[in-house]
């Protein structure tokens, strides 16, 4: 294994520290408000949030199987599955921007006149949604940079940089995409799942 | 300044007085960690210089090369590790003493606002940075803070706890000397963070009778029951007849069953959440967002003095009352019938 | 200058780990309808890390990776512990109370008078 | 290395208009651009310097301003100065000053590398040190920052009037510069060793700066997501640490100490891998207990971070809990006292000179003996109750980061000048200058301890009457301490243009970083080396006690 996918590797431990910190968050207040944390199932929507973490599990599919083109210098595959990887991500950003519009119109977002139909948990839902967007804006803000680093990505297999002996940047993107996938198989549950649906 | 060096040196002081029944066992401990680092400081110190001068260098010697000792690393690793361990059970031993007040303990409740100590004593005396205890008696305080974090200390009685808004902390001591000692702000609390203090005055018995003289707004209960009339709290929460609320009677310290099935004690921090956040936890039988939330119109020593009036409905209940069993009382007489859920 | 060996993973194998991790998915979403109390989050999060542990093993092909990457794996899920579960434990233990043995408040009480 | 004798590389002596990384280039863009770890290394020491300065002037404004019982400047003026000068010292600093600098330079040379595995991140890591130190300078320029360094909520969040976003970010943005040191470090040692330089033989330099850069990559996302979690919090003013919504502003401290406990050791480890050097160096000896002293390293990396809670005893934290941290506190004592023991025991039967270096590597050991050994009361539950929020921290954490810290900083820039610059330094006047320093810290924070004891509250602008005596003698400590600092800043910027040629090898000394020109060229050796010799290789080993 060369330097730069150990460099990658270590750079996403520093990643689960830092998306660490709001889990530990998450666990603190889940446990001190369970009522609160349940209560916020109803607005969360989970066919699109089910949606989305199919589309992020295609995407790493097509993100592994760009990798596994390069591997084999097959570079038209490059292309299409990294292109493919690009309209996946693109298409988890769009339905999670319709559902934070969903949130916006509902005055379900902290600090902005928040608004919510229980009184009793008026106060505590205010923290799982001050949660929700912090952890999922994080994770899409990582969506984002992965967008970027594939159309970097697109750019030097269009002038044909990589093959079987030169694959790392491939590889390196593709880990990155990877841990932020997983990262949002762990959102999934803890956000969309949390209460007992009636 | 120069002129006023003697002075200076005049009101040095090197250790601090001890004034509570906690600061002896304290400052045992105290002492033996500094007696154990001035060995250990002491002999690195000679050591280094010993070492250093003995092999000095000079013409024609040669260090000679030692790989290590195995016997060697263990000894200064284990013999430290075991004079480590009794500083943390001695320690730790301490702490846990400090930890619950005695059951006769005397109440005295103490709000941190920026930058002030608001104390207030059961007779419904208050006062602001300033405590007045009597010698000899245990005093439990309920901390408060209106705002930021505060830490209240005295470093007199060794003791310190920080309050942190949003609960109740607590602290205790046993004054054991009369005199004035000094009550600091030791958490950073903003601007005036250093002016956030001043005295506590320990009381010998006859002195603390006369100081006592009660509040001229009556006790501090009392206080409370104005204001539960005031806020319109007596409307619903009638004190022999069920209503849509809870009767408060006989409700302190006894454990209360909630419509989440868990059971929680009716304690400080139990009534405080129930006054500030009504909705926060319902007790089993009654209906949710009744009760309007309080918090923003209620003051920290209002609730406080809230609190003290339906404690004074529970006239049986000793003051501190902390982790003894006790029959549940029935305080909703729907709750024996079959639990339904309300529906939410 | 990728010059490490790294086996060609067989795209077969590729759809088989993406089927089960949607397979999981809707299992996961099913599960959550059921009233299982507190084994709801357990299940969930089991099957998360189900989730997650193929997508490494598989997808960030863990499987074929050096010794260090999978020490650099585990002390990352170790360190991430930590951090929770000793934040955890403060929360989780603030309500066990101590009543101090009768020796300390007599000894307070005795000692004052 | 291919031979072990000293200048065998290229020329023996130092001819005037020898290549070396210095003179390779020339302009603002060979510097601003460049990715050579020793250039970069330079414009770190130069950034931290002016750091170190800033915070240390605010240091000796507010030394002035507790001479008086009452305070000379308003609390206002007193809260911003402390504050920032704990974060510019901290996170502007501490964490980045030998790292960056000293390990920078010489990581790759250590092992044998030309380069560290990463240049270009090296060269980014810079400029994200100095683009977050521009968002705290200007927060300082705006009228500064009132929260102390530790940015507890909801003070932080939303009682401050002062520049908390800013300063905030800044520090987010440095924290990343730092989590790209640590892991270009972690990555350069695994990846980049010559061959023949297994781990048995690194330097204990690199194996602390390893361990460093574990903590770094491990600890410093938390404080970052911290940070930002706050920042959202002073935004949208609610959040996750606000008690009005049913938030908790223990769980700030938690996530906080988290980074902020382990970043202690950030600060210090390196500085132990640097007395390693220069013990081994003027004792021409190999440093006793070798293993003991690297996996103490590693110890101390991992312990450090399941201690964080002993910030937080006086705070609410569960009982139970703090018994636990408590206990893990004075584990984490022990691979500490096992470094100090054996630094002291390779002077037995050693040769030991006594040059700058070695002074304030016995500067080191006498100040952070005290300092962990102070320590103790904080990890026993029942002290640290009394001494929590005195003074008494005050003393204890200056103890390690000054007088621990600082001085192994100084020792290590006085050990390397020669290799860095190619210059000596007038040997007279930096004997003086370690003394005076040592002195006026000795006396500038040992009052503080009795202080701290008597209860004397930290982050006051103003005290007790009785406590004026301790202060002014501390005050004047502190005025003989930043004498102390300047000397060294006149006779190494002397050095750098007149002092006389060091040689490659001026004090004796063995590692790969000796035996190649000084300065070195850019690619540090002229062919990789092999090395065959264990570290401090200063003779056949003679002797095993014990």
């Amino acid at each position: 294994m060369d330097a730069s996918m150990l460099g990658m590797w270590t750079f996403l431990i520093t990643e689960v520290l830092f998306f660490g910190g709001m889990f530990a968050a998450y666990a603190v207040y889940r446990n001190m408000y369970p009522g609160a944390f349940a209560s916020t199932s109803k607005f969360m929507d989970v066919i699109l949030g089910g949606t989305n973490t199919a589309v992020l599990i295609c995407s790493s599919l097509t993100m592994v199987l760009a990798v596994r083109a390069a591997q084999l210098s097959k570079r038209r595959d490059v292309m299409l599955f990294t292109v493919l990887t690009m309209i996946f991500g693109t298409a988890f950003l769009v339905i999670k921007a319709f559902e934070y519009h969903s949130k916006w119109v509902e005055h379900l977002i902290p600090g902005f006149d928040f608004q919510y139909d229980e009184p009793r948990y008026q106060h505590n839902a205010q923290i799982l949604f001050f949660l929700y967007f912090c952890m999922t804006g994080m994770h899409a803000v990582h969506m984002i940079v992965g967008l970027g680093l594939l159309t970097y990505l697109l750019v030097q297999a269009k002038r044909n940089v990589f093959s079987a002996n030169y694959f790392a940047p491939v590889e390196m993107i593709g880990l990155y995409w990877h841990f932020v996938d997983v990262v949002w198989i762990f959102l999934f549950p803890l956000l969309y799942l949390i209460g007992h649906r009636r | 300044m120069l002129a006023s060096l003697p002075l200076l040196v005049a009101d040095l002081q090197l250790f601090p007085p001890a004034a509570s029944a906690q600061a002896g066992p304290i400052d045992e401990l105290y002492w033996f960690e500094v007696i154990v680092s001035a060995i250990m400081t002491v002999g690195i110190f000679l050591a280094v210089i010993f070492l250093a001068w003995k092999y000095r260098r000079r013409a024609n010697v040669r260090a000679t090369q030692i790989e290590g000792s195995t016997f060697l690393e263990l000894s200064w690793s284990i013999i430290p590790f075991l004079v480590m361990l009794v500083m943390f059970w001695w320690g730790a031993k301490l702490f846990f003493a400090a930890q619950n007040p005695p059951k006769d303990a005397m109440e005295v409740f103490v709000t941190g606002k920026q930058w002030m100590w608001k104390v207030q004593y059961p007779d419904g005396t208050r006062e602001i940075n300033a405590l007045h205890v009597p010698v000899g008696q245990p005093v439990k305080l309920t901390l408060a803070s209106e705002d930021v974090i505060h830490s209240f200390s005295v470093p007199a009685f060794r003791v310190r706890h920080d309050v942190v808004p949003g609960h109740y902390d607590s602290l205790w001591f046993t004054a054991t000397k009369p005199g004035r000692y000094r009550l600091y702000c030791t958490e950073y609390c903003g601007n005036q963070h250093a002016s956030m203090g001043g005295w506590v005055d320990v009381l010998d018995d006859r002195e603390y009778a006369s100081w006592a003289g009660g509040g001229s707004h009556g006790s501090l209960a009392e206080q409370g029951q104005k204001l539960f009339e005031q806020n319109g709290c007596s409307t619903c929460h009638q004190l022999d007849q069920q209503g849509r609320c809870p009767i408060l009677r006989g409700v302190y310290n006894k454990p209360v069953q909630l419509d989440d099935g868990r059971t929680v004690t009716a304690d400080d921090s139990y009534l405080r959440e129930s006054i500030l956040d009504p909705n926060a936890k319902i007790v089993s039988g009654f209906q949710p967002n009744i009760m309007p939330n309080f918090k923003g119109q209620l003051s920290e020593e209002q609730v406080i003095q809230l609190i003290a009036y339906v404690k004074s409905l529970s006239p049986t209940t000793p003051a501190s009352q902390q982790g003894v069993q006790q029959r549940p009382v029935v305080i909703a007489p729907q709750a024996k019938a079959p639990a339904v859920r309300p529906p939410q | 200058m990728s010059t490490h060996h790294v086996p060609i993973p067989k795209v077969g194998t590729l759809v088989a780990v993406w089927a089960a991790l949607i397979v999981l998915t809707g299992l996961t979403s099913a599960v959550s309808y059921l009233e299982l109390g507190e084994w709801n989050i357990v299940v969930a999060l089991l099957i998360a890390l189900t989730k997650a542990s193929l997508v490494a093993w598989v997808f960030m092909a863990v499987r074929h990776s050096t010794t260090l990457t999978r020490l650099f794996c585990v002390a990352g899920l170790a360190w991430l512990s930590i951090l929770i579960l000793l934040t955890y434990s403060d929360y989780h233990t603030r309500d066990w109370t101590y009543q101090a043995k009768p020796w300390s408040t007599n000894k307070a009480a005795g000692e004052s008078r | 290395m291919a031979t072990i004798a000293h200048g065998t590389h290229g020329t023996p002596e130092i001819a005037a208009e020898e290549v070396n990384y210095l003179n390779v280039e020339h302009g603002w863009k060979s510097w601003l651009l460049t990715t050579d770890h020793k250039r970069i290394a330079f414009l770190y020491l130069i950034s931290i310097t002016a750091m170190f300065f800033v915070g240390g002037a605010m240091a000796v404004l507010f030394r002035i301003n507790l001479l008086e019982p009452e305070g000379i400047f308003s609390a206002e003026t007193y809260n911003r100065l402390f504050s920032m000068h704990g974060i510019v010292m901290v996170f502007f600093f501490l964490v980045p000053s030998i790292p960056a600098t000293l390990a920078n330079f010489l990581i790759p040379i250590m092992v044998g590398a030309k380069d560290l595995a990463f240049p270009r991140v090296n060269l980014l890591s810079w400029y994200l040190y100095i683009f977050g130190a521009m968002f705290t300078l200007y927060a300082v320029i705006r009228g500064g920052v009132d929260t102390g360094w530790t940015f507890y909520a909801p003070y932080s969040s939303t009682y401050s009037n002062s520049y908390v976003l800013s300063a905030a970010m800044g520090v987010f943005i440095a924290g990343f510069s730092s989590i790209l040191t640590g892991l270009n470090f972690i990555v350069t040692v695994h990846k980049m060793r010559a061959p023949g330089m297994t781990w048995g033989r690194l330097p204990l330099f690199v194996w602390a700066n390893y361990a460093t850069g574990l903590i770094q990559v491990l600890g410093t996302p938390v404080l970052a997501i911290t940070i930002l979690l706050l920042a959202f919090e002073r935004v949208a003013h609610v959040g996750i640490f606000d008690p009005n919504i049913g938030g908790d502003p223990i769980l700030f401290q938690h996530l906080f100490w988290f980074y902020s406990h382990p970043a202690v050791y950030i600060m210090i480890l390196p500085g132990m891998g640097v007395i390693s050097e220069i013990v081994a160096c003027f004792s021409r000896k190999r440093v006793f207990g070798y293993n003991f002293v690297a996996f103490s390293s590693m110890g101390i990396a991992v312990l450090s971070f399941v201690v964080w809670g002993h910030h937080m005893f006086v705070t609410g934290e569960a009982m139970y809990t703090s018994v636990a941290f408590s206990f893990l506190s004075f584990m984490v004592a022990v691979p500490s006292a096992i470094k100090v023991f054996n630094w002291t025991a390779t002077m037995y039967k050693g040769s030991v000179s006594f040059d700058t270096p070695m002074l304030y590597c016995f500067g080191f050991i006498g100040l952070f003996t005290i300092g962990g050994l102070t320590g103790l009361f904080l990890a026993a539950l029942a002290t640290d109750v009394a001494t929590h929020g005195t003074y008494f921290i005050v003393a204890h954490f200056h103890y390690v980061m000054v007088g621990g810290m600082v001085m192994a900083f100084l020792g290590g820039l006085h050990f390397w000048w020669p290799k860095i610059t190619g210059r000596l330094y007038p040997e007279a006047w930096a004997k003086f200058a370690a003394l005076i320093i040592f002195i006026g810290f000795n006396l500038t924070f040992f009052p503080q301890f009795i202080l701290g004891y008597l209860g004397m509250p930290r982050r006051y602008h103003a005290y007790p009457p009785e406590f004026q005596a301790l202060n002014v003698l501390s005050t004047a400590g502190a005025s003989i301490l930043g004498i102390g600092y300047l000397i060294p800043m006149i006779y190494f910027a002397w050095s750098l243009k007149a002092g006389p040629k060091a040689g490659p090898n001026p004090w004796g000394a063995t590692g790969l970083e000796w035996e190649i020109q000084s300065p070195p060229t850019t690619f540090n050796f002229d062919e990789t080396p092999t090395v065959t010799k264990e570290a401090y290789d200063y003779g056949p080993l003679e002797e095993i006690v014990g």
